[in-house]
């Protein structure tokens, strides 16, 4: 078995499924000969054409509303989103029809489309191209939002959005694209959306994180075994629809928890697991549920980007924090 | 000379066969036969007394906001019945027209426009989109629907309705620029009613047509007068075939004019006069098909009672059928958003059901 | 003292200020001549000119990016979004661009810009006409949202919106656009932007509302008076930045908590609300607070839009619950 | 006949002064005197290695993420150079050139592409905005910055930069729209580079050229050898003056070549062959410059060493001065999000504090 980066895996995820299913069209910038800026899909368009793997003209709207026309139509359609924070101008067509058709039609129509996106920061990148706007997604009916840890649970997951009947919001956390080399089978396997994955047992505290704040809460983790503080860390996985079942089974276990999320605190998914604490587990509770997460600021410039990053050291400050209250 | 280059925007000229006054344009002939036109001008009447019933519907209480044709029945018939079985139907808000003539009954239309769900759903094998309501945004699904079928090789065109006021959006632009692109058999059919709600077409774009948009997209644009029902249809023929056989999109501008409200909820005498409707009158779509089909003997008033007659008819038909439909169940506002339904929602739904 | 209603109240506003101050300029579709669909900027134009009150093309990109641009020169824009299912296409320059620019000038340019647009459900309008997106936009750092419930609120939140130096997307409760009268005054008042407002004090448990969900609260407040149930209301006026004290003061008073918006339940509003009590008030709390919204679905058609709204039985239903847990 | 109707885009011709080989157009002469084209000159030097130098710090790990200018020198100098004392820039991203014809120091340039947020703040009274990442959705702003110019009455012009690539969005669509029927002093000027990244402009959009985009709204448009100084300059002249004396808008389509990568994140050989770089090369806006001059006395091999020597020095100071700013305190991400810090903020700068 290969050892791959995430974007080979999601490279070969692409390539299975698009060899499996002729109805899959990837669609977007510089996704043909260029591969995608990140070399996502390096070589799909050699081996697949032109017609299957698409240079489309800079416009997210056009990509999207077209995108969402040929999945009703009866593709499967994957549109890629070059950075995330170009994703804005689709937020109409997300909202608006993506995630509605389906119901606006009595399932007459359906939108099966994915729509990838790196997404995160800590790549030193230019202005808007470090937003993590997973939890907008997640406030809009009808669309699904998967975020992986790890390359092998990016083709998993993504063989599960690209076969899922209802569209998929699939944001690549681009700070891990390289970062981390596993195991990877070839051919078929794939993850079930709606379900967080536990990356690691503990008893004392839950740390849920998803995409590159995985690493991170595992290297928190890690150095909290000095302090004898036994750590769960849960890879939510999927962001909506969330299983609140699998954290709150957790947080009634070690009575405590933490949230790490890149994005804005404010209104961010972090809340939204804190609610959902509240209502299923708040007896269990031993302390607040501590945030670990990005400010209400924008994004700073490289120089300035690791004071806005959740760290390791920041990750286990809550962490005694939480224990010690 | 095709008739996309002989009306070249850029000529200043408008497409037209039938006059207002029921007259053919010297060197032009009627595209359809008589009995064609007979039967057309039958559909237009069921449209425009279905409307007019909407609308009475709405002052009654019985429907919901409503968005009338009144004045654009040719725009809509004319371009729609150009359209071959499997072809698609991208509406916007106001395709009572467009819609029936897809074979969409009259029942689930005024069910869907009376606030029930239960006329959400277009038939297996009616290609018709659901109403579009933000405006411009359908424009880029039926490039899509247009751009799946081609690269599957189904010679399928879609068509998409859409008003003047729709061209100022981005999505228009897009949609415009993908299409040329990569040909997708589309065809673009704005009906340039004069407004948006209150916005008169001077103030929407400083371009002289809406047809000269094309252009910046290297596709064909032509205006036609949009209350000529033989222009209209020829138009968008020659417009669905050059589509179907991989001649790419086409824009083409109706000129006609929205004689009633934007919707029930607007009041026209806010930001028009009557004067102003005046002029736009002797223009309607049907005053010059029944001097036509008068002429042939086909029409006369007592015609015109009969088809009214059986007209409303299965109007009160379609009005009692929609109105027997009961407001659906709660399962029925979850049902739909997903294939298999999540456990948040299913949770959601038991809560509601716990409150009721 | 006249009794106005809100789009009264709002109109007021608007002509007072932009006597006031001759940099402000209303722009948006149908605000001219016909004064709005709702008739918030009705006679303006006939006061102000056709340079200060513009009928714009039909593009919600361009209303707020042109927008932008005029603040940025120095004039203090007033854009108006028809209804809030059009502001999707706005959401890329107002993340982008409008909450970002005092930051990426370091102070040089600023965006003193209001956009105010009719908001949420409950008049049985067409599809996309009874949206509540303010969750999404409270995620988006450097602009703030308020949303007022009453005519008097209406007129001294819009006034301090208007003179905050800063971007204001301010929502109007359509639903109430007509439904309340009260006392509003001529001339100078404002209410301080980022301050709940206590409207009922009560004992034992807190709601916490905005928009036209108050009056659904006090209905509810009024109900359970039956029951002996002591409810205190707050109205959060400010949406972003949340007067996270006086929530929590009166959790902290009460220790029960229900909250109300009508937007889909996940990530919105209401996950921050719980998770800012959670941080500071968790101990206080002697039951789950309850969260009484929208559904995570489109909203429905008008036959059946009643489901999903908050209604004052659902919210009595949650107070009991908390009451009784 | 304005040089507008001369040119009209559907014309075919492409406005240029001064040709490849340093020769001018017959019956066209330079628009500038020989002083100002020799400062100009200078000027456009001292850019291209400014330019260059960004990209060898990039390649030492001393620069982040920068797109050059490589190639698009005279677009922006001879355009820019077109504007008034308190007219605006809004430039895309790719605008070193207009950015210090502005008078915006290099050091404060370097500082925000080494990621240093005390290089995001232009001097009072030069009115350029910060860099717009987001393709296109600067259009808009520039039509706002003209369109309150307009409507305070002061004689202002907006000239915006935007490549070929961000033509395709909406927002250049919606901004066109907008400057065509508010008339707003706005010059679009489109960098036609030949490429959005890997795209070429081929498959960019389907029109012809980028000028004829204009006659969809109803503004002038005009193409231009982007790389002929002369015409760049004196096309954009006639644009600000007609702006300026209440002549509305006007698209200028700069045609010219990006030699350089996308960006340095960029690898150009993924997508295109030195054979294609070949026949642009002999079309570099220097190449023609130093003929000319040269004809004039004005250049030879040793005014080029000793204007190379004085720019690299300056190039020196300015990458000594921006490397010696340390990077902003937390406060500084902080302190501008608005103007008074509200709560929530305030006790989220306490809480990293207290973490670092
Ligand atoms: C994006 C968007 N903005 C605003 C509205 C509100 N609105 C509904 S119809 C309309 C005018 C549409 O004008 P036009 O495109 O000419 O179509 P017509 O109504 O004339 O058929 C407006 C502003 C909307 N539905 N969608
Ligand atoms: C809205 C948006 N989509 C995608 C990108 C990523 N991107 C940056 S530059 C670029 C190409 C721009 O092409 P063009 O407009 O021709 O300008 P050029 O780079 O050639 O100067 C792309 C796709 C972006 N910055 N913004
Ligand atoms: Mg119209
Ligand atoms: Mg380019």
């Amino acid at each position: 078995m290969a050892k791959l980066n995430m974007v080979e895996a999601i490279n070969l995820a692409l390539r299975e499924e698009m060899e499996r299913d002729d109805r899959i069209v990837v669609l977007g910038e510089d996704v043909g000969k260029e591969g995608g800026v990140f070399r996502v899909t390096d070589g799909l368009q050699a081996k697949f054409g032109k017609d299957r793997v698409i240079d489309t003209p800079l416009a997210e709207t056009g990509i999207v509303g077209t995108a969402f026309g040929m999945a009703v139509y009866g593709l499967r359609p994957i549109a890629e989103i070059q950075f995330e924070g170009f994703i804005f101008p689709c937020l109409d067509q997300i909202n608006n029809h993506i995630g509605r058709i389906r119901n606006r039609s009595r399932g007459r129509f359906t939108c099966p489309l994915v729509i990838r996106s790196p997404y995160g920061g800590g790549i030193h990148a230019p202005e808007h191209h470090s937003d993590s706007p997973e939890a907008i997604l997640a406030h809009i009916p009808g669309i699904k939002v998967v975020i992986p840890s790890t390359p092998y649970e990016a083709k998993g997951l993504l063989i599960s959005s690209i076969r899922d009947p209802d569209p998929v919001i699939f944001f690549e956390p681009k700070r891990i694209y390289r970062a981390i080399r596993e195991e990877v089978p070839e051919g078929e396997y794939s993850i079930p959306l709606g379900k967080a994955r536990l990356v690691q047992e503990g008893k004392d505290v839950t740390v849920i994180a998803w995409g590159a704040m995985v690493r991170e809460a595992l290297n928190a983790a890690e150095q909290l075994k000095a302090d004898k503080i036994d750590v769960e860390v849960i890879d939510l996985r999927t962001i909506s629809p969330i299983d609140s079942e699998t954290i709150a089974a957790s947080i009634r276990k070690t009575g405590r928890g933490v949230i790490v999320h890149e994005a804005a605190k404010t209104c961010g998914l972090g809340a939204e697991i804190i609610a959902l604490i509240n209502e299923k587990a708040l007896l269990s509770l031993q302390a607040p549920i501590e945030r670990v997460t990005g400010f209400d600021i924008p994004v700073p410039l490289p120089k300035t980007e690791h004071y806005y990053l959740p760290n390791p050291k920041r990750i286990a400050l809550a962490v005694k924090k939480v224990m010690s209250f | 000379m095709s008739l996309f280059e002989e009306y070249h925007p850029l000529t200043g000229k408008m497409f037209q066969i039938l006059k207002a006054d029921g007259t053919l344009v010297s060197g032009q002939k009627p595209p359809i036969s008589d009995q064609e036109i007979f039967a057309l001008y039958k559909k237009m009447l069921f449209i425009r007394l279905a409307d007019q019933r909407a609308l009475m519907l709405q002052r009654q209480g019985r429907f919901g906001t409503y968005a009338p044709i009144w004045g654009q029945e040719a725009c809509q018939v004319g371009s729609a019945y150009a359209l071959q079985k499997g072809d698609w139907v991208v509406p916007a808000f106001r395709e009572i027209g467009a819609t029936l003539m897809m074979g969409i009954s009259l029942k689930s239309f005024y069910l869907y426009w009376m606030g029930n769900e239960m006329g959400s759903r277009a038939p297996e094998g009616m290609n018709v989109m659901p109403v579009s309501v933000p405006v411009g945004t359908q424009t880029l699904h039926a490039v899509g629907v247009a751009w799946a079928a081609k690269l599957r090789g189904e010679k399928v065109v879609a068509l998409v309705f859409f008003g003047d006021g729709a061209t100022s959006k981005g999505d228009f632009h897009e949609a415009m620029n993908f299409a040329g692109v990569f040909k997708t058999p589309t065809v673009f059919f704005c009906q340039n009613n004069q407004f948006a709600i209150s916005v008169p077409r001077s103030l929407q774009t400083a371009s002289k047509t809406i047809a000269q948009k094309a252009i910046a997209y290297g596709c064909d644009g032509i205006q036609v007068d949009g209350n000529d029902l033989f222009a209209v249809y020829l138009a968008t023929k020659e417009a669905v075939e050059k589509a179907r056989s991989g001649g790419g999109p086409t824009l083409i501008e109706g000129v006609t004019y929205r004689f009633g409200p934007h919707t029930t909820a607007d009041d026209p005498t806010k930001y028009r006069t009557e004067a102003e409707i005046e002029p736009w009158k002797p223009l309607d779509p049907f005053v010059r098909l029944r001097f036509y089909l008068g002429e042939k003997g086909m029409w006369d008033e007592e015609i015109e009672n009969r088809l009214t007659a059986e007209a409303q008819k299965e109007i009160d038909q379609a009005v009692k059928d929609a109105e027997a439909v009961p407001s659906p169940q709660v399962e029925e506002i979850f049902q739909y958003v997903f294939a298999e339904m999540p456990h948040p929602l299913k949770e959601q739904l038991e809560y509601l059901k716990s409150t009721l």
